[in-house]
Order: structure tokens, then C-alpha cells, then sequence
């Protein structure tokens, strides 16, 4: 029997998501700014206040480290709390909480107290939404041990990776991409939970490995047909969970292409890009035919205006431009 | 600790100074019509937070600054920057994104600067602008300048940690802040009882043993007084003052909210005392206004953000070439 | 709003529970002691925050908590640890980093964590375990549990930002703390007067609707008594209470601190005050213990100690290969 | 005439030269947690409140978010505040100011307002502090464009950083290593300003080059005393400042031994080691003889046993035989 497809966008298949989370585990419960009553700043929690009521769809005052930190404490003791931070930028209030806290209790106690919490945020740029709205941080936090580090780019993932995080006994950061939001797709009836320890190859080819993740991963994927009509072939990889690595992806990619181009929305120095090159420089220095390079975004807080944001931000024609010249030599 | 109420239906003060107010306002409401229908044009990006139904706490706060007085504002600062002399023309070309905006367009709407009326912002993170007016008026201090900095920011942002901490740093150190709590009852779609299990927002700032006073933040005369006696204390105290102005937002939140949750009553009952509406009505009791003089006013300010917008419009867009330009001052300046 | 303040020179309530106050107070003194000698041996490093004069107030408080209830405290913390029920032993191993310590000797003095007595942590960060706190607490009330969170931390820990969120959640989702606020007068070098413009603590909770008591933490009676009507008081509301100690810190800060911001007049002061002399003078005048009495107690504790030390000196160090275990959960945890 | 050399710590340095930026310009002060009457955390400020008393040396109740925000504030309004944040875990409670306000002010005014702040604070391990405590968040911090991040290993520098960075109208954050504090060394009598964008070469030699800052400078040195006696010379930079990176100065050392080995007490995954790393391979991918190594922090949050924190910092056995294997193929 064909498995039945149904058209839905991204913030649907994060809803169909959360809901399902709710439903299967009472110890599951949403709590975050304006998640109930509002919908959700980017309406993704839409219609969950109504279904699962106030004390599982839980409006919290504006106090990024309280509710972090009472999520952690509810985690501690017994629930599968989901907490939502409504954008990266705001999570620094939380990061006491998310690296002192819930990344250190585990291991402080010697194996005795694990955290098993989800935090949900919006993250990127992409909407002129300037220097305190737009950063992509996600790449930055995969620095900190006790953490695991998802980023959804495609709806079987903004669907799955949720459960498999509630799943996890150790605390889960899952940045969704704000760009990605209204994107559509399709996600077939029996979309479920989906690994979160594994890149995936999306799109295969000889010449050329392109590695990202989050929104930057379409810009590599219509890079990638650009390319493939002029006669380059790319390996497409998404990263999907930022810590931990999944290295064999990119070294079992590289050992074919022997050329590798990380594409990260984060501000280049110290990216995650960066780290993935030097992955690729230690464990396949041999297999390079020319040196790993990167497409970041520009290292300047992101400006409002939208031809200087396209500016700061990765684009498919740079992209193409530097696949062309790593082949072409 | 003092704490002043103000009594409803003040007296007008002046004539002159009425209509300053009723320009003001209308200025900003007109302003931000315009802004909503250029943001549908998709003229104007980003987020965009109206300010219509505040007008008066902006106006009348201002009233009570001097040019050497600083501003720290939130996302939702077009009044503030507008009633502190700011050119609607700026503001227009910031919220395009174009070169001639206040901030070359790399702000925009919820982040308006200006040197000459030391506007520190437009802030867009809740609460995040408190410690910085709490900074500005310490270096005032240790200057021996007299000016008082005004923070203003919503009662949401009361329930933020950097709130608490900004007060007990003013309080203790004595420090010319006045902080102007814009009290329109929701923060997004979180009602102020679902944000504070105390709803009093002055004993907040009185648990910090700082002077309040609480306002009707949509009659623009009591504002102004208000403000001014809690600015006068500011000056003679040296220390903080905190001023609420109950009001409300007859707009969404942003461009981006769905509204549900306030009722449509709730909206059309303080729709019922607009601030702009009642001062009319106050000025046309006193006969100092009528029907032709206020369509002379509409007149002039269609002309302004006329000209406003037809600035934006032409104004360049900032070259490409300088975009990592402003992340580090250049060479040569400190 | 409930205010309580206890009256100085309660009655003792009977004689096996005063003795057994007595008993755990001397503990946690002479456990306390012998660190100190220890940490000057070398056997113990890192920071060392002594809780020498504060011992009735974990005394104390813990008299008011079950075995079901959670308990989160700072780094200053032995106190705690050892009132709740943990070993001396697995206290020594664990400042000793051996294997044996109940972190294993990941943790240290700073961070103690017991399963069994529900006592997560141990933590480090100023203010930091108040939110975990009021998790937990909203945890237990997700589950229909009867529990209370006892939550101990400085006065310093007052002027952070997650205190005020912390307060704020709790009372606003009436939450079962109960948050018992240390107070020595001293965040490392700041008298309270220098860290916070109002220093009416209780003022603080208040603001928040939280019912909140003062009582003299020197008197581990008075101590106790209040920590029972305040955790009654939660449990009969389910919502948070605060209570304020007043207590003093002998010794200095941690381990290096040239504690030139008080006088030894003061210490001097507040050491006649010693919660364990007073409250031995008043068993004596009693006639619930004697001299003889006293010898026998302090050489079971000596004699604790002693094999606590012991059992650290004897304990295994971890094995280096296991340094990145605990980062992530074993595989099959949930 | 020689010039005099005068003995003193780190510490010591640190508060000359803060007691000279105090008295060069009346617009400095200093303000932080203890700062005054306990004469700092780490003593750095002792005697400096007796001097210049509590109005510039400003001791601020707990919050950090506040003084931090108040120290911008005061730097807007024509101060050059100096900001001390006991150590870098407690600085994650700042952040939101450091990051949202410090570091974008600038940006988002379109060149209006400068931010000229300084902020210093402790960073790392090697203290038995354990998991909050003790991490090496300087890298980290080096991710943030509109800030500048420095880190002084040196007497020199720990004199001299802190007037060149108040002479900068941008913010500056200063990470002093907790455990240089004690360190002893000779220090000229006339010693001053120094250049804060430049690394500096501190030994040389021609068969390997060793990249470090911080604590992890010393590590290297030794190893490189080692290396030598067996005949292994190598070039030793200390990199200073972490942002914006002198990437000029270890091109130049590794066209010359075409190898190089970063030491950073940051964690591996997203380090500072992994930038410096990825600019290598992009710059001088051809001039390598063999693939950069990196040795960092393990990726724990520090325990506190002393063997399981010496296990899990670099060490100088480690940098030995790392580059022995890197010469010796
Ligand atoms: C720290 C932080 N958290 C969340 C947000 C998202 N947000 C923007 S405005 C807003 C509501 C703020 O309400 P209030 O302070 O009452 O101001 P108002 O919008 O009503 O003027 C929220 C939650 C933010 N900008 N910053
Ligand atoms: C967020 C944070 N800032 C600073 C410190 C350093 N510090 C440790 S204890 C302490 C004083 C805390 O005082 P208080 O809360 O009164 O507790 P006490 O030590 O008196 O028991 C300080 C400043 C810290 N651990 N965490
Ligand atoms: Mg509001
Ligand atoms: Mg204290």
C-alpha cells in the first residue's frame, strides 16, 4: 500500500509534533511565553491551549531563566517538560541556567541526577528583524558538553525530532530555523519520531561534498541543481544534530569527493563550520584535493535593511560561485 | 516613600501648550497609520509595533525633558522618538532601510537613535534597556551633569530579573532615573495577571523603597504633570522615580498577531477614551479648537509624512560594500 | 500576607529532640572544624565555604522537612547535606575526590547531591538553584504530590534577577516552596546595606503576595518552630512561603578571604550568640545533659569523623578512563 | 642605562595596571562584585578603594546583568568604566547585555554610538573549582563580532592590555587565567601600553609551530624546552588576542615549519582551535606537511578531583608527544 502524503508547512509539522508529545506522554507539558493564549509568537504551539488546557500549555511571565531553570527543576523531578524561548537572541537570559545548570547536573552529581528537557527556540535571520532578533546561534551552543544540539531543516525532522529528544535522558536544544516557518511541504501519514544521532545524505554526487544544516541546507540543495546542470555532481549532507557530530557522514563524503564546503548561517569565527573543517583537516588531511572551505555569515550584527541582510547571509549564488572555483581550481 | 495618584479630567494647562500636545499625538497616530499601510505595501519590513492608544504617555512624558535629558526606549519607541523632536523623515528612511534613516537603516523600526536628543534606543530585548539608562545616569552623576535619564518599558518587562536588578542599582546609588512603566495590560497576548502575581506595579518599585506615582496614561495633561513633578523630584532628589501610565494598545501587538486574547469589547471600551479624542473634546469645550482648525492641522501633518515618505522613497540604499562597516567604530575615533 | 516574627528565648521543646538538635549542630561544628584542617593539609582544595555559626538554621529547617520532600541548597551547603541524613563519610570523600564521595568526586564541597534524601545540590551560582527549585516544586504539583521544596540561599542572592523570577513563578503559579534566605549580613565582602536599598528582606517577598516570617537563626528552637508553621503553611496552601534567617558566618567567606570588611568587634559579637552554646547553657539549665553528657557526644562525633576521614583516606580515586563518562546519560537511561 | 627590572605576579601587574589607568584618566572606574572592601575575589583590586575610594572603585550588590548594563550605560554617557565579573561562569548571566547591547550598539545606531567599555574577569581551571567554576569561555566569547577579546599570558601584557584596551572606543573583554594570578616574573620598570592586535612569536624555531594563549602558553613553552633538548625546534605564538585574530602571524611561522599544533584550554567542538584550524587549511593548505592538531579541554564539565581535572586539561606530557608524532610522522 503507498504510503499517503499530506501537504503541510513546516510550523504544521512542528505542531503535529508537539501534539502528538502531549497526547503520548502526560508528563509531557509546554511551557514559554505567550505559547498558550497567543498561539505562539510564531504560532507554532496554535490550537494546543485549547486541546490540552492551561496547566499543560503553560503561559509563562517574561523571565527567560526562571522558566528555563523551572524547567530543569520539573525535569529533575519527574516531567518531560518542553520549554520554548521565543528566540535565540532572548535564550542568553537563560544561559546561566541552560550551561551552569542544565548542562553540569549530571555530571556534578556523578551519574546521580539527569535532566531530561527539551528547549524549543526560533533561531537565524532572514526576516529583517536586526541585530538583537536574527543571530544563529545554534552553532555556538553545540561548544557545551551535556547538551545535545538538534536543528530541524525539513518537515519529517521538524515532526520527529521532538519525541526522539523527549525520548533522550539528557537535555535537548532545538533550533528551528524562523525563516523555515511557512515553508511547505509533505510529510507522509505515518511520519514519526526520526534518529537524532545521524547527518543524512540528501542529494548524492562525486565532486563535491556540501555540508550544512538548518535553512542554509535549501540554499545547498538548489545550489546543488544549479551545479548538476553544469556538470558537477555534490554530495548534499545535513548535519540535523549539531552536537554531538556525526563525523563518519562528512569523512565517508570527503573520501569520495575529496573536497568539502560547510555552509552555516553562524557568524564565521569560532562557527560550526569551523569546527567541521577542522574535523575534516584531522581525520582526512590525506583525501583533500584542496583545502575545506566555509560560507558563513558576515561577522556583523544582522542590519535591518534586506539588501544588507541578503548581503551578511549565505546565498545560493556565492555558493555556486565557490563550488565552481574549488572544482574549476 | 511618596506615593502620588493623579485625579481624573485635569484642568487644561495652557492653550499653546494643549494644542503642542494635540499636534504631538496626532503627528504620531497619523504617522503610525501611514506606517501600517506602508508596512501592508511591504514598503516597511520586520517587525512593527504600533504605538496607537499610547500616544499620550510619550507626549507628555517628553514634556517634562530637557534636550540635555536622555531616552532609553523600547521596540515600540516611534513616539518617544517623534515627541523628542526627532524627524518624521528619518524615522520613515530608518524604517525603509535606506542610507538617510536615523541609523542608515541597519536599525529600523525598533531601533531608533539619535545623538542630538540622546535617544539610547530603541531596545528590543524586553527589560534589556534598564541597566543602560541605570549606566547613563551613573556617568551623569559622576559627571556632575544634572540631567535626568528616562527609561521607558512595558509592564511586562516587570517581571524580567533585569527589571529588579536595574531598581535596587538606581535605589542604591541614588541615581536620575526616571522609569516610566507603560502599563497597557498585556505583554504580547500575557495579560498582566498572567505575568505578576502582584498587579500592582508600583509596589514593585516601592519594595526598593524608590517614590512612585500611578497616572491615567490616556489623558495626555495628567502625564505630563505626573511627569513632571516625578522628573522635579528626580532633579531635587538626585535619585530614581518610578511613574506607571496605565494605558492600552488599541493595535496587535505587532503586525504578526492573531488577537486572541482580549476581548473586542475590552478593545472598543478604551478605544472609547483615546487619548486623542478626549483632548479634542477638552479643546473644543474651551473653544480652542474647532472643526477647520483641526483639518488645518490634519492638513499640515498629511504634509509631513507626505514629505516623509516621499524622503524614504528617494533616499538611497546604503552600498553593499560597507556592511561590515559599525561593527568595530572607525579608525580614530574614541 | 501573613508575618510571623518569632520571640527570642523559645522553650525548649523536649528533651530528646533538643539533644538531638544539639548532637546534629555539633556534627556539622566539628565535620566543619576538621575540614578546615584538612583543606590546610591539602586533603581538600578547591573553594571550602564554611557554615561555622549558621548551624541552626539547617538544623532547624530540615526539622520541618519528610523524607519525600526536596531540598536545594548553595555551596555552603555541609550543613544541609549532613542535617538531611548523608554520611559524613560520603561528605569527606567527596571533598577528598574520591571515588567513594556521593558525587564520586566530580562535585566536590561545593556540589553535594543525594537521591535518597532528595538534595539537589550543591549549586555554585548565586541564585541558581531558586528556578530549579520552583521546578521541582511545580513538578510535585503536576503530580499531585504533597512534597515541599526547601530552598536555602544568601541574602546576596536577593539583589540577582532569578530570585525576583523565581519569586514571581511561585507565587504566581502557587507553587510548595518553601524559600529559607540565609541571612549572615554578608555576600563575601558586601554588607547587606551596600547590596540591596531596602534591607527588609521579608519586604521582598512580600511584594510578590508571599507570606514570609523572620525569625533569629542563632536559636535552633526558634529556628525550628518557624520552619514547621512555614511548611505547614505550604502544605496547607500549596503555595510558597519565605522565611527569613538571621544568622552570622564565623569564619571567613571560604578559604581566602582577608575579611577585612568587618571588625572583629562585631565577630566577636555575634560569636557570644554561638548557636551551640546557647543552646547547650540551656540544656544544662535544665538538666537534660552535663558535662560528662558532653564529653560522651563529642567523642561519638569525634569518632564519626574520625572513621569518615578514615573512609575517605582509604577510598579509590576514579579512574582517569571514565573522565567523559556522566556528560551524557549512560545508554538505556530515561 | 639598563633598564630595571622589577619582581611581581600576575596579580600584581593586573593591579598596577589598573591603579594607572585610574590615574591617567578621571573618567575610569572600576565597578564589580567586591571589587572594594574585599579587595577583590582574586585580590587583584587590593588597596585600589583606600586610593581612589568608593566612588570609582564601586562595589556592586549580585547582578551581574545590571552593573554590566550599567557599565555600558556609563559608557555611553562619556565614562570609560572598567567592569569585573568574577569569573567567566557568572559573566553568562551578563550576556544578554554583552551580546544584545555591548557588542551591537554600535551596529544598530549605524555608527552612532560606540560602546567604550572594558570588562574584565577570571577564566579557566586548574583550581579544583569544578563544573561551575572553572571553563575557558574566552573562545567562545571570540564568536561575538563588535566586541574584542583579549587574553593576557604575560606580565607584560597583563600590565599593559588594559590602558591600550580603554583606549579603544570599542568594547574590550578581558580574560585573565585564574591560575596566572599566582605566577611570578620580572617585570621593567617603565613597562606601559602594549599592542592589542598582534600575537607574539615568543620562541622560535623551525620544525613545528605550537599556537596557544592563555594558561595553556606556559604549557607550551615547557613542551617546547623539551622538544628542543631532543632536537625538535619550535615556533611558540601567543595569539593575545582572540578577536579580531592575527592571522598573519602563525601563516607566516607555519609557511616556515609547515605544521602547526593548537593548545587551547577551551572544549575541542567549536574551540578557538577549530578557527584558527579552518584558517590554516583555507590560507595555507598547500604549505602543510602534515594535518593540523588541535589539543583542548576535554569536552566534560570540569570535575573536581585533581586528577580528573588534570586529565581533562592539556598538559605539557601531552603537547610533548603530540609533537614528537607530528614530526616523526
Ligand atoms: C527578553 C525578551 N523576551 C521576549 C521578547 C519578545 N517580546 C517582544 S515584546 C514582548 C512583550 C512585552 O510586553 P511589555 O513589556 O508589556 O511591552 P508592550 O509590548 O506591551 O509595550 C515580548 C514577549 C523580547 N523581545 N525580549
Ligand atoms: C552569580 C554568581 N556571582 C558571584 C559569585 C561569587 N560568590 C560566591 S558566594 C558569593 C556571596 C554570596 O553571598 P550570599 O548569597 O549572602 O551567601 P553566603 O555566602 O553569605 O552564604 C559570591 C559573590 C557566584 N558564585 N555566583
Ligand atoms: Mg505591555
Ligand atoms: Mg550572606
Amino acid at each position: 500500500m503507498e504510503q499517503q502524503l499530506r501537504k503541510m508547512n513546516y510550523r504544521d509539522a512542528l505542531n503535529e509534533g508537539l501534539r502528538e508529545a502531549l497526547q503520548k506522554d502526560e508528563r509531557v507539558f509546554l511551557m514559554g511565553e505567550d505559547v498558550g493564549r497567543y498561539g505562539g509568537c510564531f504560532a507554532v504551539s496554535k490550537g494546543l491551549l485549547d486541546e490540552f488546557g492551561p496547566e499543560r500549555i503553560r503561559d509563562t511571565p517574561l523571565s527567560e531563566s526562571a522558566f528555563t531553570g523551572a524547567g530543569i527543576g520539573a525535569a529533575l523531578g519527574g516531567m518531560r517538560p518542553i520549554v520554548e524561548i521565543m528566540t535565540v537572541n532572548f535564550s542568553l537570559l537563560a544561559l546561566d541556567q541552560i550551561m551552569n545548570n542544565a548542562a553540569t547536573y549530571l555530571h556534578m552529581s556523578g551519574g546521580l541526577f539527569n535532566v531530561p528537557l527539551v528547549i524549543r527556540m526560533a533561531t537565524g535571520g532572514g526576516k529583517q528583524l536586526a541585530a538583537q532578533h536574527s543571530h544563529s546561534l545554534e552553532g555556538w551552543y553545540a561548544h557545551i558538553p551535556g547538551i545535545k544540539v538538534l536543528c530541524p531543516a525539513t518537515l519529517e525532522d521538524a515532526r520527529g525530532m521532538l519525541w526522539s529528544a523527549l525520548l533522550d535522558p539528557d537535555p535537548v536544544l532545538i533550533f528551528e530555523p524562523a525563516v523555515l516557518y511557512p515553508m511547505e511541504g509533505e510529510l507522509s501519514a505515518d511520519a514519526g519520531p526520526v534518529a537524532i544521532d545521524q547527518a543524512k545524505l540528501l542529494r548524492e554526487g562525486k565532486d563535491l561534498t556540501l555540508i550544512s544544516y538548518g535553512s542554509c541546507l535549501h540554499k545547498c540543495l538548489e545550489a546543488a541543481s544549479i551545479l548538476a546542470e553544469e556538470g558537477i555532481e555534490t554530495d548534499v549532507i545535513d548535519l540535523r544534530t549539531l552536537r554531538p557530530l556525526d563525523d563518519e557522514s562528512f569523512l565517508a563524503s570527503v573520501a569520495k569527493t575529496h573536497r568539502a564546503l560547510i555552509v552555516d548561517e553562524g557568524w564565521r569565527s569560532g562557527s560550526l563550520a569551523a569546527e567541521v573543517s577542522a574535523r575534516i583537516m584531522e581525520q582526512a588531511f590525506y583525501q583533500l584535493d584542496a583545502p575545506v572551505e566555509r560560507i558563513c555569515t558576515a561577522e556583523v550584527p544582522m542590519p535591518y535593511a534586506k539588501h544588507m541582510e541578503e548581503a551578511a547571509l549565505p546565498q545560493v549564488s556565492s555558493i555556486v560561485a565557490t563550488a565552481r572555483r574549488m572544482i574549476d581550481g | 516613600m511618596t506615593t502620588m495618584t493623579s485625579k481624573p479630567g485635569q484642568a487644561l494647562v495652557n492653550r499653546e501648550q494643549s494644542l503642542h500636545f494635540l499636534r504631538q499625538m496626532l503627528r504620531i497616530r497619523r504617522f503610525e497609520e501611514k506606517s501600517a499601510e506602508l508596512y501592508s505595501a511591504m514598503k516597511i519590513r520586520g517587525f512593527l509595533h504600533l504605538y496607537i492608544g499610547e500616544e499620550a504617555v510619550a507626549v507628555g512624558v517628553t514634556e517634562a525633558l530637557g534636550s540635555d535629558d536622555a531616552v532609553v526606549a523600547t521596540y515600540r519607541e516611534h513616539g518617544h522618538a517623534m515627541s523628542r523632536g526627532m524627524s518624521m523623515a528619518a524615522i520613515m528612511a530608518e524604517m525603509y532601510g535606506k542610507i538617510d534613516g536615523c541609523c542608515r537603516g541597519r536599525g529600523g523600526s525598533m531601533h531608533l537613535f539619535d545623538v542630538e536628543h540622546r535617544l539610547y534606543g530603541g531596545n528590543a530585548i524586553v527589560a534589556g534597556g534598564l541597566p543602560v539608562a541605570v549606566g547613563l545616569a551613573l556617568a551623569d552623576q559622576m559627571q556632575n551633569k544634572k540631567s535626568v535619564t528616562c527609561c521607558c518599558f512595558g509592564e511586562g518587562a516587570m517581571a524580567e530579573g533585569e527589571f529588579h536588578e536595574a531598581m535596587n542599582l538606581a535605589a542604591l546609588w541614588q541615581l536620575p532615573v526616571l522609569f516610566v512603566c507603560e502599563n497597557n495590560f498585556y505583554a504580547m497576548g500575557t495579560a498582566l495577571q498572567l505575568s505578576e502575581s502582584v498587579v500592582d506595579l508600583t509596589s514593585k518599585a516601592a519594595a526598593y523603597a524608590v517614590p512612585t506615582a500611578t497616572v491615567d496614561g490616556m489623558d495626555v495633561i495628567a502625564v505630563a504633570e505626573a511627569a513632571e513633578k516625578a522628573s522635579d523630584t528626580v532633579r531635587e532628589t538626585g535619585g530614581p522615580f518610578f511613574l506607571e501610565c496605565r494605558t492600552y494598545r488599541f493595535r496587535p501587538h505587532s503586525m504578526f498577531d492573531p488577537g486572541l486574547y482580549r476581548s473586542r469589547q475590552e478593545v472598543e471600551g478604551w478605544k472609547q477614551r483615546c487619548p486623542i479624542i478626549s483632548l479634542i473634546r477638552r479643546l473644543k469645550d474651551k473653544g480652542w479648537i474647532d472643526d477647520p482648525g483641526l483639518e488645518r492641522l490634519e492638513g499640515e501633518i498629511a504634509t509631513e509624512i507626505d514629505s516623509a515618505v516621499d524622503f524614504a522613497e528617494q533616499s538611497e540604499w546604503e552600498s553593499v560594500e560597507d556592511l561590515t562597516r559599525f561593527v568595530y567604530s572607525d579608525a580614530g575615533a574614541n
